[in-house]
């Protein structure tokens, strides 16, 4: 599924890939593609994580691993950081989800009474970059799908998911709700079904897989 | 992974600009005035544009050309006192001109580039540049609504470029630019130096890349851009 | 002339806090944290503090001295994740914590720098973070009203200073340092390397002299500092 | 005058001295005095004005000349440069006016008609400088006095001036009205009186001269 995600990033683009699943899309990218890379703490051209034996004490990225440059990075502060979001200059961000729904409600930050870290900066990622994509597991720990008809948890931003790839699937947010694009290899449609908790439309012919 | 090659011709790059555009440019008198970008919107001739610039350069150079031609109908500026041809013209009618203060017309281009929507401040408050200005209160004290302004093209120049647009400035050459390569939808760059991928330190770069999408590299300078000999 | 000197030592420049005061603190996560400044301030023992810091640190570390020694009563922040002791004092009611989306604190702080009474924006509308704010309309559309925060001092860490207050950071420890250095009454900086007038270049400072009242050099860095290993 | 309005600069201050009389006050400062002047076109520690042989032609103030910098100058942008000013770094400006007010109202930047340019930096350096002096002749050029109850003139801000240097004398702004604090050398308080448009209280003993 990450190497499915990572195919969904076009030449060119600027991307913030977020904390967990998504930071693992990076290793599916060629030397050669042409690609800037934002973390919100200040820097657009991350390279690649390095270990603590080799690492900068000052160059982090937002979840705290030591990364690199590359010919080409920049700093700024984090007025800069978010402007660059904010106006429309992040083309994709990927990221994590406790609940998606079949309207695109991300719900990623909060979980009353258990996790309440604050937001940092996953509210404006999601409500502003141009296109938002989650990477999630198809269903919590307990098996509950975490694609859902709405948010029970409190949300980070409304309607702002395009797309989500799971360990199942690949399934678009449409304005009729969720619509199935592509299958993992050796998983039906129904068991799809089954692990969503909202209505899925199925293409009408073959669904691909990955 | 390497990073995006935005290099691109003069002719190119402002022949993205339409008719009716709203175009920042940026500069402070000579410093900073992107004259080669300029010249090239006087040849193409794109018609009917707003201009937002600090001031309106000197008669007969920069953003007075695109006067001069016609192609203007409205200015939003801070001052144009050293330009008389600009003041004729706006006493004629024949650009509007919307007169703000410097730092809020900082201010208001900076926000459009942070995507905000507007400024509270006091700024101006007792005087008619915030007459008909939308206010409100807070906590018992009212402050004029400055909206954020947003282009549809920004011209900028700058000292030094890479192919992604990372970009820095010299001197008092950098004023409005890089508040300007925030805040439009096209962000052109003229500069007096390409640098190869990583020839400007990530710790020195002023505007970074991901804010710019053409970067053209100017040859010889033209007189414009010279010491003014008055 | 020539530039004032305001180099100090680190007792003299945090002796001025006092009791009560609201103090920024610079750094995301370890890189641009003062971790020599709030040390001092945990010696010195002043009380009823608020600080403004994007995060708590982790336990045992930075601000998470003044949490741990009951100095602050209430934290503005966007995430304390990586601290469980801070989340734990928050839960039991021993620190009030305001949570702000991190861009969002990032431009109030600015604002607060840039002498503006508040921000509009749409960011975080629909959550609870904005629920009672105050909101206005633009043009038929409604944004959240964001105050400005200004702070009686704020902590600043620096790579290098002149004794004018010149600075300049390095790689990711830039974050909400420049920020907080024009947003406070007093701004004291503690930086790795002091700097002769002149040390650093006029267009590679990164925050002009004139934000700052106190320039402390650090000796040996303390193992806060260094690479976090997990 | 300029000499006398020079010594209005205490040690440590960061100082924007407007354009026009006001910038020839420079000439009076000495080397070893610590003081910062700003510009608000982006630089802190103004170095002394420079022949158009020598000019940098990216290195001017807000009022065109060319300027040269320090050690320990710093450039920095338009929004930078009017935060310094509105968040309260700058101690002191010296302007100049057309018309100010006894309750220290000041117009400089606008005569209906004859002279709209636009108030560039003028209204926050006005509004915001911690202290705000005005250099000015007493009279205008047909001999009206500059000094008046009210402003005739649109304002740049209003009670803003706290003291007024002109060729005849040094003249504070108190909550009564006009206060006058020195006479120039051979000009007597009834010549001053004459040349104020507003009442003008004096000093209970002799008046110093500059």
């Amino acid at each position: 599924m990450v190497a499915r995600a990572a195919a969904e990033i076009a030449p060119g683009m600027v991307v913030n890939l977020g904390i967990g699943l998504p930071t693992k899309v990076v290793n599916y990218l060629d030397a050669d593609f042409p690609v800037c890379l934002h973390t919100e703490n200040g820097l657009s051209g991350i390279g690649p994580t390095l270990p603590v034996e080799r690492a900068d004490r000052n160059l982090i990225d937002a979840g705290g691993a030591y990364v690199s440059t590359v010919p080409g990075s920049a700093f700024f502060d984090s007025a800069v950081s978010f402007a660059l979001v904010r106006s429309g200059r992040l083309d994709l961000t990927m990221l994590g989800a406790f609940e998606v729904s079949q309207s695109g409600d991300l719900a990623n930050w909060k979980i009353p009474g258990k996790f309440s870290p604050g937001a940092g900066g996953g509210i404006e990622l999601a409500q502003k970059a141009r296109r938002v994509v989650v990477l999630t597991t198809h269903t919590d720990r307990a098996g509950n799908p975490k694609l859902k008809a709405d948010c029970t948890l409190p949300v980070t931003a409304r309607g702002c998911v395009s797309r989500i790839f799971t360990d199942l699937a690949v399934i678009d947010v449409t304005p009729e709700g969720f619509a199935l694009r592509e299958r993992a290899e050796g998983v039906s449609a129904a068991e799809i079904i089954e692990a969503t908790g909202a209505p899925l439309a199925l293409p009408a012919g073959d669904t691909p897989t990955f | 992974m390497r990073l995006p090659d935005k290099t691109t011709t003069l002719e190119e790059a402002v022949s993205g600009i339409a008719d009716g555009a709203v175009v920042m440019v940026g500069g402070f008198g000579v410093p900073g005035t992107p004259f080669t970008l300029i010249q090239e919107l006087v040849r193409q001739g794109q018609r009917g544009l707003t201009l937002i610039k600090n001031d309106a350069n000197e008669a007969g150079m920069g953003v007075d050309h695109l006067l001069a031609a016609g192609q203007v109908d409205r200015l939003i500026t801070t001052h144009i006192g050293l330009n008389a041809h600009a003041i004729a013209m706006m006493n004629a009618g024949e650009i509007e001109v919307e007169f703000c203060a410097q730092g809020i017309l900082a201010e208001r281009i900076r926000a459009g580039g942070a995507g905000l929507a507007a400024i509270l401040t006091d700024i101006a408050a007792d005087t008619e540049l915030a007459a008909h200005k939308q206010r409100i209160e807070i906590d018992g004290k009212r402050f004029v609504v400055e909206t954020a302004l947003r282009a549809d093209v920004a011209l900028i120049h700058a000292n030094s470029a890479d192919p992604f647009g990372n970009l820095d400035y010299v001197a008092t050459a950098r004023n409005f630019n890089p508040l300007m390569a925030m805040a439009a939808k096209r962000v052109i760059v003229e500069a007096e130096r390409l640098q190869p991928f990583g020839g400007l330190a990530a710790d020195d770069v002023h505007t970074p890349g991901p804010f710019i999408d053409c970067v053209v590299e100017l040859g010889d300078l033209s007189k414009e851009y010279a010491v003014v000999r008055r």
